[in-house]
């Protein structure tokens, strides 16, 4: 074994309070240790050359460099060490500048703590193995769970680098919640004229297949490989043979509430959510189908002239393997009957945003007008309430949903355009319209528009009279306002999916109290999580409006081409490895693994001439935090890297 | 079923009518009532704006009367007494710091949290509406009432934990029990003006006014409270209210307990009818629920 | 008890992402603390066997000290919350052994708590000072 | 409603008082104003519960105790009821008041109510039940409106609501009892002193009050 | 009863469920009790149960690896056994459980009351202690042989790669040893006993078990053997787990 030691002054930096020389001449004793120097700058270009000549010359196998932290240049020196023909993992930092020269003033002090320093990374270096990094393969297909526009835009993203993705869509179509909008702020352009677009594209292109009415199972396995089971609920209906004709829903006898519209519109039993839906086929809702009831009726298939309708349909479970996810599960309306002093929900006339959207919507429920659900007579005076289970701890989330004040705004607007004589009263606590001119529309709609802005929570709102009487206060002027309204829209905030926990759970993603998912790192990766090869688009991991929508998909489908581009992805090799013949499988490790990283297998044992289980690493999954060493018993699972060895040998050495 | 019972001073005075038709209703239900002896006042609004010990010590007193006549349920039906007896007993319960204090101030220790019942509670949640349909002999059909609440039956939730905060029922459900009809009316928990009624009459006009307009503009002919201080605010007051805003309403206010009384066939006199300012006995009698007194 | 001129040797488990970054800091703020502690860089605080701690008292190590992140910041998500429960069993087994429960000790410094490790080491060099040298009496 | 604040106000101790002494974190308040907008009677208050609010944030204590808010609060709750920041604005109201007492401020034209509670209380140590005659006639008489409510007086007799003579509690003892170590352990000044204070303003605007009237 | 025992055995026999059955017979002094390995139904005639038979017989199990094995199991060996299959290793198929009744007499009030003598001495007192019980250790490993739960196919203590302590028989040595080998048994020690029955120069080992023992219940609530679905001590945590120690 020929240890080489390269002791940098760095500048001053080190040489200023350690006796760089003496370290050399005190590491040139130690054990195996071959040949020892220093040099101004060891991760400079002469520098990194001189350990290259070095290593040549006296055929070093292991290096130790006394520098700065690892962080800072362990890579470069290990390049270097691979440039010189010797395996990278073959070295060890010594950090005598932050952890010595810098937090010591006194030379000899130093001077001795950095040959203890360098002591223990002798010790360790002497126990190096020669790793090589692992390769793991990648299934290059990729599953985004949820078609609305940020699923939909990660597929269009990814597709057009040529890589077939997967939307699996829970309702009948995709689009998402962006479909039930009439305009975007704040360029009041039409959410369904730049979303239907890109749904068509998805739906054509040879690279993207869309499961609807469809369900995650169960995931298991890890980047580049996941296998995961789709559950796609009986549809009753053969997309095949469909044409979308509409013969069935013209027939249909059965009418239900239209849930799209917020039931403020009928639909029929057999239905196609909304005209532009993708895939553009109808559905047969079962609950309220006269056939599924009754037995009768089955009129659908009969004027069919495809033959598409299958009243017998059954759910059927796809398993498909995947080399990475990005989950774009978007987010649900805040249920407002929680709160008492708006009446629990129970005033008609009371309605939220989403209603709102539906309404103004030329081809919504009310063809655009804005009319009072109880009696239909158009709304003159709507007020407008901002923060319903937002920044509210009490009844709802402690957050800001972000997107509240400015689709109000737009609401506030819509409503003067569809009825001049309107009146849009916003009782709000802060305006937050931080974004490329948002600002300029808030404004825009209180100056152009005459939207009467009112600073203050309402306390309450009731009915009388065929009018709800809203008390509220406008803390700018220090009144008490009552207003007689004919309508009051709820500005319910954004929270998560009912279901999202459920959903963590089988993707291992961790989650924060809102049962949002909760990113890798709340600046710098926020579209990754925790779980390599599961990434996040949209409002699933924060309330989010269009723009950041469509910009994290954007950002999670660049992450995930980063990693199919790959023929092979490459895993550090410091990961944790079983010795069989110590392993008694005895579960510690396998329970006591963060990533799910470890597996127990069954082999057979020739000796014992029987099976017997043993742990076994995922490579691709382990993260190498190496907790899974400390719990073994017989130390028969080790952390390449920071082995036992290594580790006992540095104590060896104190 | 038996219970120590807490009139508190109103019941006592100008809510007379209040005690002798609960005594009744009780009576004619054999829920035991014992009136604790030597009650004191429990300080009502006064006390805990003026020194916050206090208005914890006079309840607690009367609760450790109460655990000495060996009860561990007391009942009160004054909305007022009921809230104040039930943060004493909170504090006593969450905050130990303030426990020694008041323990301190009254001399005797507090063993044990003694339940504080609402009589309204105990008819409807213990007692039982369908027990109670049963007994019912005279309905009051047609009668339309607005059961009004106040603010303390319902307000702080945490503390009272008796109804529904913004839409409260339980008279409701009780009127129905006996025939009468009750208006769905939104201003079941506002405020009468409570404790100002001598101080600044004039608050307690405006908003009982605005009481009783609501309640005759959604029809109600009568009035139910639960609480001596709404009652009077809303019943002596009403002259006054009617004066100075010009309006004439002749709207009687009911204690729940005097036309649960009535249903349950009490005889008319015992239940103070005639301790109205606002005459009942007509309303009563043109829905034939009252012959000749 | 204390030997002419000796000095406390204390050994230093780190966990790379939170403590070793955070006495990195401290280094790069130049603050300054007693150079008796050897620090042995571990990737979380979760790999820390603790058979290490009890190698370190036995090679006549005067103190040991665990750090990692503070819960909730774990690279990991989980292994401080293992370490935890791990060397609160040892700790107070150690003790029942007669071991100086100064000698032994565990903290949390995030990546950004420069000032608290050179803090925490102050502190730590002066207890085992206190303490003493560690004689566990007899040898290999 | 103009006012000057300096920093010494803002870093006053008012605030931090004001939590360490009724328990209620005013910090939290984010000024949504619901409270105010569902207070009964803020119609009538110089300044808005969330203003009073405010102004406690703001360390403005002589504005605060010297303002009438606090003796309008009917106590009705309606506004703990539903602050978003679970906030409970009726203590601090209740706080307040107690302070004022303390400190020996009250608004020059808002004294019936603290005068009222005192005599209630006194009314209720004296008796230990509430003997109304007394309390109506005592305030009346305080207060400078000795004909108020004399209508309804009467009535009141006629239908026996309210009783002549008071009743006399047993334990009326320890009652008193009560009262003074209340007093004592909660720092409360009950000397008769600030009686005639109150007692003067309260007649003194009566009188002015009829004056202008006579004119 | 002891024919009801017999009878269960051979019945386990004739189905054709078990491989051998552990359980005790008659010792040569025709007093105590020995572990009985029964292959046959005839074996089962020699079976005994009574006050003398203590031993656990869960011991015996690491030999048995891979075979069907019925096992006649008092409270103790009850709770290894539900440890083992925790631990998996066995599979609850392999097993067939005879719980029988302790004919023993019952334990005393508080188990732990050594401990919390041991615990009320000083710090230089208890290693005093210790270093004398130590110091007698003769790293005859019967401590480890008898346990239930030492089934490492390698011992750490005779491990080369790293070198964990010293073998030799030194204080520190005996100190380390005994240190790992409790610690290794936390969470998993059911006290029954064997390796301080088994210590030749009667180390009280059962009091360094019990101590952890002890604190793991107040510390995690935790108990070794009360469940078989419950995760190991030390490969699972509570998010409230106590963080006083720590700076």
């Amino acid at each position: 074994m020929k240890i080489g030691v390269f002791v940098c002054h760095c500048g001053t930096n080190i040489a200023g309070t350690v006796d760089v020389e003496k370290v050399a001449k005190a590491a040139s004793g130690l054990a195996n240790v071959k040949y020892s120097t220093t040099y101004k700058y060891m991760c400079s270009s002469p520098g990194q050359a001189l350990i290259w000549d070095v290593i040549k010359e006296k055929a070093l196998d292991r290096v130790v460099v006394c520098a700065c932290s690892p962080g800072l240049h362990e890579k470069t020196f290990r390049k270097c060490l691979e440039d010189a023909g010797v395996n990278p993992y073959l070295i060890e930092i010594a950090n005598i500048r932050e952890h010595c020269s810098w937090v010591h003033r006194d030379m000899e002090q130093a001077t001795r703590k950095a040959i203890a320093i360098v002591k223990l990374a002798v010790a360790k270096v002497s126990r190096d193995k020669p790793l090589e990094k692992t390769y793991i393969s990648i299934e290059k297909k990729v599953l985004i769970i949820g078609g609305g526009i940020a699923g939909i835009q990660s597929a269009i993203d990814i597709a057009f680098a040529k890589y077939p993705v997967v939307i699996v869509e829970r309702e009948p179509s995709i689009g998402g919640k962006m479909a039930q909008f009439d305009k975007t702020f704040p360029t009041l352009d039409c959410a369904a004229c730049i979303l239907t677009p890109k749904m068509v594209t998805v739906s054509q292109s040879k690279y993207v297949t869309i499961h609807t009415c469809s369900e995650i199972e169960e995931v298991s396995g890890h980047v580049g490989n996941f296998t995961v089971k789709i559950r796609k609920k009986a549809r009753s209906v053969d997309l095949k043979k469909c044409a979308g004709c509409g013969a069935c829903w013209n027939k249909c006898p059965a009418k239900t509430a239209s849930q799209f519209d917020m039931k403020l519109g009928k639909r029929t039993a057999i239905y196609v959510p909304f005209p532009q839906a993708v895939p553009n086929a109808p559905v047969i809702d079962r609950g309220n189908c006269l056939y599924f009831k009754t037995k009768k009726c089955g009129i659908c298939q009969k004027v069919c002239p495809f033959g598409a309708i299958d009243y017998d349909m059954q759910d059927e479970i796809i398993e498909e393997k995947f080399g990475a996810i990005i989950v774009a599960t978007g987010f649900t309306q805040f249920d407002h009957s929680v709160y008492g002093e708006y009446g629990y929900g129970k005033y008609k006339d009371v309605i939220t945003g989403l209603h709102f959207e539906r309404m103004v919507n030329s081809s919504g429920p009310t063809g655009g007008k804005v009319l009072r659900p109880s009696d239909g007579k158009e709304a003159k005076d709507v007020v407008f309430i901002q923060c319903v289970g937002s920044r509210d701890e009490q009844k709802g989330v402690s957050y800001c949903s972000r997107v509240c004040c400015m689709y109000t705004a737009k609401h506030a607007l819509l409503l003067k355009e569809h009825n001049k004589d309107a009146q849009a009263y916003v009782f709000y606590i802060d305006i937050r319209a931080a974004g490329k001119n948002y600002e300029e529309f808030v404004k825009n709609v209180q100056d152009k528009h005459g939207a009467v802005y009112l600073r203050g929570r309402v306390s309450r709102v009731f009915e009388k009279g065929g009018k709800l009487i809203v008390r509220g206060a406008d803390t700018l002027s220090g009144a008490q306002i009552e207003i007689q309204a004919d309508l009051v829209v709820l500005a319910a905030g954004l929270v998560a999916q009912p279901d999202a926990a459920k959903l963590a759970q089988t993707m291992h993603i961790p989650y924060d109290k809102n049962n949002l998912f909760t990113e890798a790192h709340p600046k710098l990766a926020p579209a990754e999580t925790i779980t390599s090869g599961v990434f996040l688009a949209g409002a699933c991991q924060s309330p989010k409006d269009i723009p950041d929508t469509v910009a994290t998909a954007s950002a999670a489908a660049a992450k995930v081409l980063g990693l199919l581009v790959q023929d092979k992805l490459e895993r550090e090799p410091l990961i944790a490895k079983v010795d069989r013949i110590l392993c008694s499988g005895c579960k510690a490790c396998y329970e006591a693994c963060p990533f799910h990283a470890i597996e127990m297998k069954e082999i057979e044992d020739r000796q014992l001439k029987r099976k017997r289980t043993v742990a076994e690493v995922l490579e691709g999954v382990c993260t190498g935090c190496g907790n899974c060493t400390a719990v073994c018993r017989m130390s028969a699972i080790d952390l390449e890297g920071f082995s036992n060895r290594q580790i006992m040998e540095q104590l060896g050495e104190i | 079923m038996k219970y120590a019972y807490y009139p508190g001073c109103s019941l006592h005075s100008t809510a007379k009518e209040y005690d002798l038709s609960t005594k009744e209703v009780a009576k004619a239900l054999n829920i035991e009532l014992t009136e604790i002896p030597d009650w004191v006042c429990c300080g009502a609004t006064p006390a805990h704006i003026t020194m916050h010990l206090l208005s914890l010590a006079l309840p607690v007193k009367n609760l450790i009367q109460a655990r000495k006549m060996g009860a561990d349920e007391v009942v009160t039906c004054c909305a007022a007494c009921f809230s104040r007896l039930k943060i004493a007993n909170k504090f006593m319960e969450d905050d130990p710091a303030h426990r020694e204090k008041v323990e301190k101030i009254v001399g005797e220790e507090y063993e044990g949290e003694v339940k504080v019942r609402h009589f309204l509670d105990v008819l409807v949640n213990y007692f039982g509406l369908k027990n109670l349909g049963e007994r019912v002999t005279k309905k009051l059909s047609g009668l339309k009432v607005a059961c009004y609440y106040g603010c303390l039956l319902t307000r702080p939730p945490e503390v009272t934990q008796l109804d529904d905060l913004e839409d409260p029922h339980l008279i409701d459900d009780l009127m129905r029990t006996i025939g009468a009809e009750p208006v769905q009316w939104p201003y079941k928990t506002e405020c009468c003006g409570a404790s100002f009624s001598l101080t600044k009459t004039d608050i307690v006009l405006k908003l009982s006014g605005d009481i009783l307009q609501m309640a005759h503009d959604e029809g109600a002919r009568a009035i139910v409270v639960a609480c001596p201080l709404c009652q009077s605010n809303l019943d002596l007051r009403q002259d006054a209210i009617n004066k100075k805003y010009k309006k004439n309403f002749n709207i009687p206010v009911f204690y729940f307990t005097q036309l649960l009384g009535l249903a349950l066939g009490v005889e008319p006199g015992k239940l103070g009818f005639k301790k109205h300012a606002v005459n009942p006995v007509p309303l009563l009698r043109e829905n034939g629920i009252l012959g000749n007194l | 008890m204390t030997k002419e001129g000796w000095e406390p040797n204390i050994i230093g488990f780190l966990c790379n992402w939170c403590s070793y970054a955070g006495a990195d800091l401290a280094g790069t703020s130049r603050m300054e603390y007693p150079p008796n502690i050897k620090i042995i860089r571990v990737p979380c605080s979760g790999r820390v066997n603790p058979l290490f701690v009890l190698k370190c008292l036995m090679n006549g190590a005067d103190g040991v000290l665990i750090s990692g992140c503070h819960i909730g910041d774990c690279h990991y998500s989980e292994g401080n919350f293992h370490a935890r429960r791990r060397f609160a069993v040892l700790k107070r087994f150690l003790e029942y052994l007669g071991l100086d429960p100064r000698r032994f000790q565990m903290s949390w410094v995030s990546a950004s708590e420069g000032d608290k490790w050179s803090k925490l080491i102050k502190e730590l060099v002066e207890e085992i000072k206190t303490a003493g040298p560690n004689e566990v009496t007899g040898d290999d | 409603m103009k006012w000057f604040i300096s920093q010494d106000t803002i870093k006053g101790p008012f605030q931090k008082i004001l939590e360490k002494e009724c328990g209620e974190n005013v910090r939290l308040c984010y000024q949504c104003g619901k409270c105010s907008a569902g207070c009964p009677v803020s119609y009538q208050m110089d300044y808005l519960p969330n203003q009073i609010i405010r102004m406690v944030q703001l360390g403005m204590q002589d504005e605060v105790l010297s303002s009438k808010t606090m003796w309008l609060c009917a106590s009705c709750l309606a506004c703990t009821a539903r602050c978003p920041r679970e906030i409970d604005i009726a203590e601090i109201m209740d706080y307040l008041r107690r302070r004022a007492y303390k400190k020996q401020v009250i608004p020059l034209e808002e004294t019936e109510v603290p005068l009222f509670n005192k005599i209630f209380l006194r009314n209720i140590e004296l008796f230990g039940r509430l003997y109304e005659m007394g309390l109506i006639g005592m305030f009346n008489l305080l207060s400078g409106e000795f004909f108020k409510d004399i209508f309804l007086a009467p009535k009141m007799f006629l239908k026996n609501k309210i009783e002549i003579l008071p009743h006399r509690a047993k334990n009326i003892k320890e009652i008193r009892a009560i009262f003074n170590n209340s007093g004592k352990l909660g720092k409360v000044k009950r000397t008769r002193l600030f009686y005639p204070k109150l007692v003067f303003l309260n007649l003194s605007r009566k009188l002015i009050g009829k004056i202008e009237k006579y004119k | 009863m002891i024919e009801e025992l017999r009878n269960k055995v051979k019945e386990l026999f004739a189905s054709k469920r078990v491989d051998v059955v552990l359980g005790y017979q008659r010792a040569v002094d025709g007093v105590s009790a020995k572990p009985l390995f029964i292959y046959n139904q005839e074996d089962a005639e020699r079976l005994v149960w009574d006050s003398y038979c203590v031993y656990n017989l869960a011991c015996y199990l690491k030999e048995l690896a891979g075979k069907k094995v019925g096992i006649i199991a008092k409270a103790c060996d009850v709770k290894s056994i539900a440890v083992l299959l925790q631990e998996n290793q066995w599979k609850s198929q392999d097993l067939f459980v005879i719980e029988v009744e302790e004919v023993k007499p019952s334990a005393p009030a508080d188990k732990y009351e050594s401990v919390r003598k041991l615990e009320a001495k000083s710090a230089s007192e208890r290693l005093k202690f210790w270093e004398e019980e130590f110091s007698r250790c003769i790293r005859c490993y019967a401590c480890r042989q008898v346990c239930p739960m030492c089934y490492c196919p390698r011992c750490v203590a005779d491990q080369s790669m790293p070198a964990w302590f010293s073998r030799a028989n030194s204080l520190k040595g005996n100190l380390s040893w005994n240190v790992t080998r409790a610690m290794h048994l936390a969470g998993r020690c059911i006290d029954c006993g064997e390796c301080e029955r088994a210590c030749p120069v009667g180390i009280p080992l059962r009091d360094l078990n019990k101590k952890i023992e002890k604190d793991v219940k107040e510390l995690f609530n935790y108990e070794a053997g009360s469940s078989v679905e419950q995760k190991p001590l030390l490969s699972c945590f509570d998010k409230n787990d106590p963080t006083d120690f720590i700076k």
